[in-house]
């Protein structure tokens, strides 16, 4: 399971982002809001999430 | 902006859940109507349920203290019980709370309706005008249409249909109102509820008696702290029943007469002066008229909601006891931030790893995240941290050195999973245990974390460090 | 492996720093020697400083809690106190904490030598052994060869020089052996340690005066966490005497004459049945030798160090009250920990990035990080959750809603950078907000992490909630 703290996971909730594909950089692979940055510029644009 | 409906959002029940996401909702600008049957805000929880169990059960600790004072030098004299003046104390807690709420909800234009609310089609309800400190109906009836609804009903105690209808059985509601001091009282479930209670009429001089069907007391919580809260207050008790069952009940003039099977059911009826029924609470899921919204309810009347706390139906939300276990305030706050957010369209989501557990007894028990039970049944490989107070200078200080933390870590990751508190103020702290484990902390992060010292809340930081082998206010680890 | 040394690791002063210090170095394998110049482990914190404080402090916590019982329906006739039984009390309180070192002391084989240590050489000390309760000398001496040293030897009470000897003027020492129940008393200093004193005495029926050079109490936290505990506590004194100076003090028959200086200074001297000097603690560098060793010691008696703990001679370390503020009991338990592990050849360094700051009056005072003095000091742009405690339910239902808890984030990045509280428990529950800073949390990480209700800690993520506009047990947000 991928670490991230409540904040960052609602953002990756609310940008679509599945964090098992994010690579986490801070400590111990946690996910940082820098590290959903990357991810997003480096797969273009946030895709709609389905409820 | 609500254009053919007669508002944006309408919250169906004022208690935590129906307040938090009435007053959300108006504060992110829709017009909001907020339905409810009793007079006053607050649901449950503040009437009847979490703060007047609270300002009572404050004043049992407070009478327990002083009981052992004069071995620390201070003799006070037996205390005198005035119960006028102490249900006063608890109406006016009671009554602070709700009138904030009532003031605050002006403050956000939130419009109050008093009735009974009930749908009639998925976008409008229909509310029975009620009357006086019940739910008397007036037999005024109007209808209020939406765009969007949350339910927010919450829950109702289960009552035992065999049980007399008789003042002298209660379910929490009627505990409250302490209408006596008396002298043998029987609980009926070993669930939190009913030990807070029990802890409270015992303090002003009760003998109790539980009775629970399954074999230990407070379930849920590790059995290593229930034992801790059990020794604590074993002297409270005449006779704890496990794996027992009341199977019938009769009122007497001498008090109520109850009959027990099970594996420590006493062979004869026993006598008691009050009965507390506290075997669970059920949701109100069937009493809203839900099926003509086209709601989905489940048998048990819960209503089923996705990650947004949507119902089957897109614009209708459910919050609250009414949609699940555990039912507990603070779980029905924060689902009706995501509630009223998601429906103002919001991509928020109840994605909130843990929800913690107390029971405000004495000692307070309280729990979050993974347990060892849980672990063990699950095949989890975990590390654990325990650091029993008799280690703890603050606890020596204030002569209640009972209690323990413990931390639960992955074997591999060492990352938290869980973590249990017993002990004075359990519940103030455990906060700090569900945010490590929301925040993915392992036992060096924790470990780390400078906690002050003398304190009771370091002892978390210091079962971390234990977790992690460099604890030195406990003896070495064995190698 | 201590090959030409006698021990691996000499640890001078037994105190929270040393005895970690040893205790670490023990589980590391090093054969490690202690040196106490008095009979119990411990130290300042232990035998005179946080925890017979915090004995007292917790009975005069309870005898406050019960002076305002009857408004809630419970009376007790007036305490009587015991003074012998109290100091027994709090005797018995610190001999179960340092019975509980040396016994661990013993099962870690750390020896413990008794007696007064001094330098020879960088790996030389001499100790005059000391015996009986205080720190007399036997005349023996005996020299002991160390690989590794650790200066742990604390900090000493500060005494103005013009202050006679006299039984009726003490330390904090002093103040704890509670000699008797004085009628007016008097704190030079307006710190947390007489403050602390003053709560306990004034308790047990003491008025109280205070005299302070600088112009608030309690320097270090925000005036807006001091001024709730001020205004609670106005009814202890009868004189808080702010920018004024004591110029001289005169031992008479019916009590100490006092002549006070500056802006609040009474005109005439003022007479008091015990003055408690609280003026400052200074670190003992000067008294050990350090010199001969070739270790720097500052003008002021503090020994420098490096982030792993290390003074300039590379195999002698030094924690604790002699390396620096704050001096804390907590900050030299982690500096302990890794000055040990670096001896030892680890990487640790000592890099948390916050240490707790606690008064244990009542209410508490507690604060962590970034205050909102520094921030405005040093131009930090934050943004506040600042959450009153009139609003939570448990402080209600506990009639102690004086307080609040807030928060500070930064006001880019939203990470929190420091927080407050006061009100009861604070103390208990600052770690939380250590560790939300420790770990880099931000309003979102505290305020989805689902706190208990109702607790006092749940104020924590409320005062989130606040800071990221979503709390709904508050008034909306002003537009
Ligand atoms: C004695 C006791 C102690 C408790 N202590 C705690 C505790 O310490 N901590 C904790 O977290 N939880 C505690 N709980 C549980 C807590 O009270 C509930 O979890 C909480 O109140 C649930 O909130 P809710 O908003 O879902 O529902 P409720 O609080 O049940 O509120 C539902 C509201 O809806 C109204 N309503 C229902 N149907 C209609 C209708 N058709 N029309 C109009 N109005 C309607 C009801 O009148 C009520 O006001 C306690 C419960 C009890 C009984
Ligand atoms: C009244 C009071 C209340 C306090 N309350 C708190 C509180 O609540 N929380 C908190 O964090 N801090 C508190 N403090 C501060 C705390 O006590 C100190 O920060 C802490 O004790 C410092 O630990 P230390 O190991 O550095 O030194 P010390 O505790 O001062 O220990 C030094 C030890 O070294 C010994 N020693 C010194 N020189 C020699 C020598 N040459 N040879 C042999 N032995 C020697 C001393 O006898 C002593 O045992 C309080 C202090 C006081 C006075």
């Amino acid at each position: 399971k991928p670490i991230a703290s409540p904040a960052v996971r609602n953002r990756a909730w609310e940008l679509g982002i599945e964090l098992q594909f994010v690579h986490g950089s801070g400590p111990a692979g946690r996910i940082t809001h820098e590290d959903l940055d990357v991810y997003l510029a480096s797969r273009g644009q946030p895709g709609a999430v389905g409820a | 902006p609500s254009g053919q409906y007669d508002c944006d959002m309408l919250v169906l029940g004022a208690g935590p859940g129906g307040y938090s996401a009435a007053f959300r909702a108006a504060d992110l600008g829709m017009k909001t109507i907020l339905v409810e049957r009793y007079a006053s805000l607050g649901g449950v929880c503040l009437n009847v349920g979490c703060i007047p169990s609270k300002a009572l059960l404050h004043v049992a600790a407070v009478m327990d203290e002083v009981s052992h004072m004069d071995t620390l030098g201070i003799t006070f004299g037996k205390p005198q019980v005035d119960l006028d003046k102490l249900r006063a104390h608890k109406t006016k807690v009671v009554g602070k709370l709700t009138g904030g709420l009532a003031a605050m909800a002006k403050m956000r234009k939130v419009t109050i309706v008093r009735g009974y609310g009930s749908f009639v089609d998925p976008h409008t309800i229909e509310v029975e005008e009620t009357t006086g400190t019940g739910q008397d109906k007036t037999g005024t009836k109007k209808k209020i249409s939406f765009r969007n609804c949350i339910i927010a009903a919450g829950s109702q105690a289960v009552r035992l249909p065999f049980m007399p209808d008789d003042p002298r059985v209660v379910d929490s509601t009627g505990a409250l109102e302490l209408r006596g001091q008396p002298k043998k009282m029987l609980i009926l479930g070993g669930g939190i509820i009913g030990l807070e209670m029990g802890t409270v009429y015992s303090t002003l001089g009760a003998r109790l008696d539980v009775v629970e069907m399954l074999d230990g007391l407070m379930q849920g919580a590790d059995r290593d702290l229930v034992r801790v809260w059990q020794k604590m207050n074993t002297p409270r008790f005449d006779n704890i029943m496990l794996k027992t069952k009341t199977v019938g009940a009769e009122a007497t003039k001498d008090g109520i007469l109850v009959k027990f099977e099970g594996e420590q059911a006493p062979k004869e009826p026993q006598l008691y002066d009050l009965v507390l029924q506290a075997v669970g609470r059920s949701p109100n899921g069937k009493k809203i008229g839900a099926e003509k919204a086209g709601v989905t309810v489940s048998d048990r009347g819960f209503i089923p909601v996705d990650i947004q706390m949507r119902t089957n139906v897109p614009h209708i939300f459910a919050i609250g006891d009414i949609v699940g276990q555990p039912m507990l305030a603070h779980k029905a706050v924060h689902e009706a931030h995501v509630a009223a957010e998601a429906a103002m369209g919001e991509k928020s989501a109840f994605n909130a790893r843990v929800i913690p557990s107390v029971a405000y007894t004495d000692p307070e028990v309280a729990w979050v995240g993974l347990t060892e039970d849980q672990a063990k049944a699950q095949g989890i490989a975990i590390k654990k941290g325990h650091f029993p107070w008799t280690a703890s200078g603050r606890a020596i200080a204030n002569t209640r050195d009972e209690g323990f933390t413990k931390l639960l870590f992955d074997a591999e990751t060492h990352r938290i999973l869980g973590g249990g508190i017993v002990g004075t103020h359990a519940g103030d702290m455990i906060g700090e245990v569900a945010l490590a484990i929301e925040m993915g902390a392992d036992e060096i992060d924790i470990g780390k974390t400078i906690h002050p010292h003398p304190t009771l809340g370091e002892s978390i930081g210091m079962a971390a460090e234990i977790a992690h082998g460099t604890c030195t206010d406990v003896p070495p680890a064995r190698k």
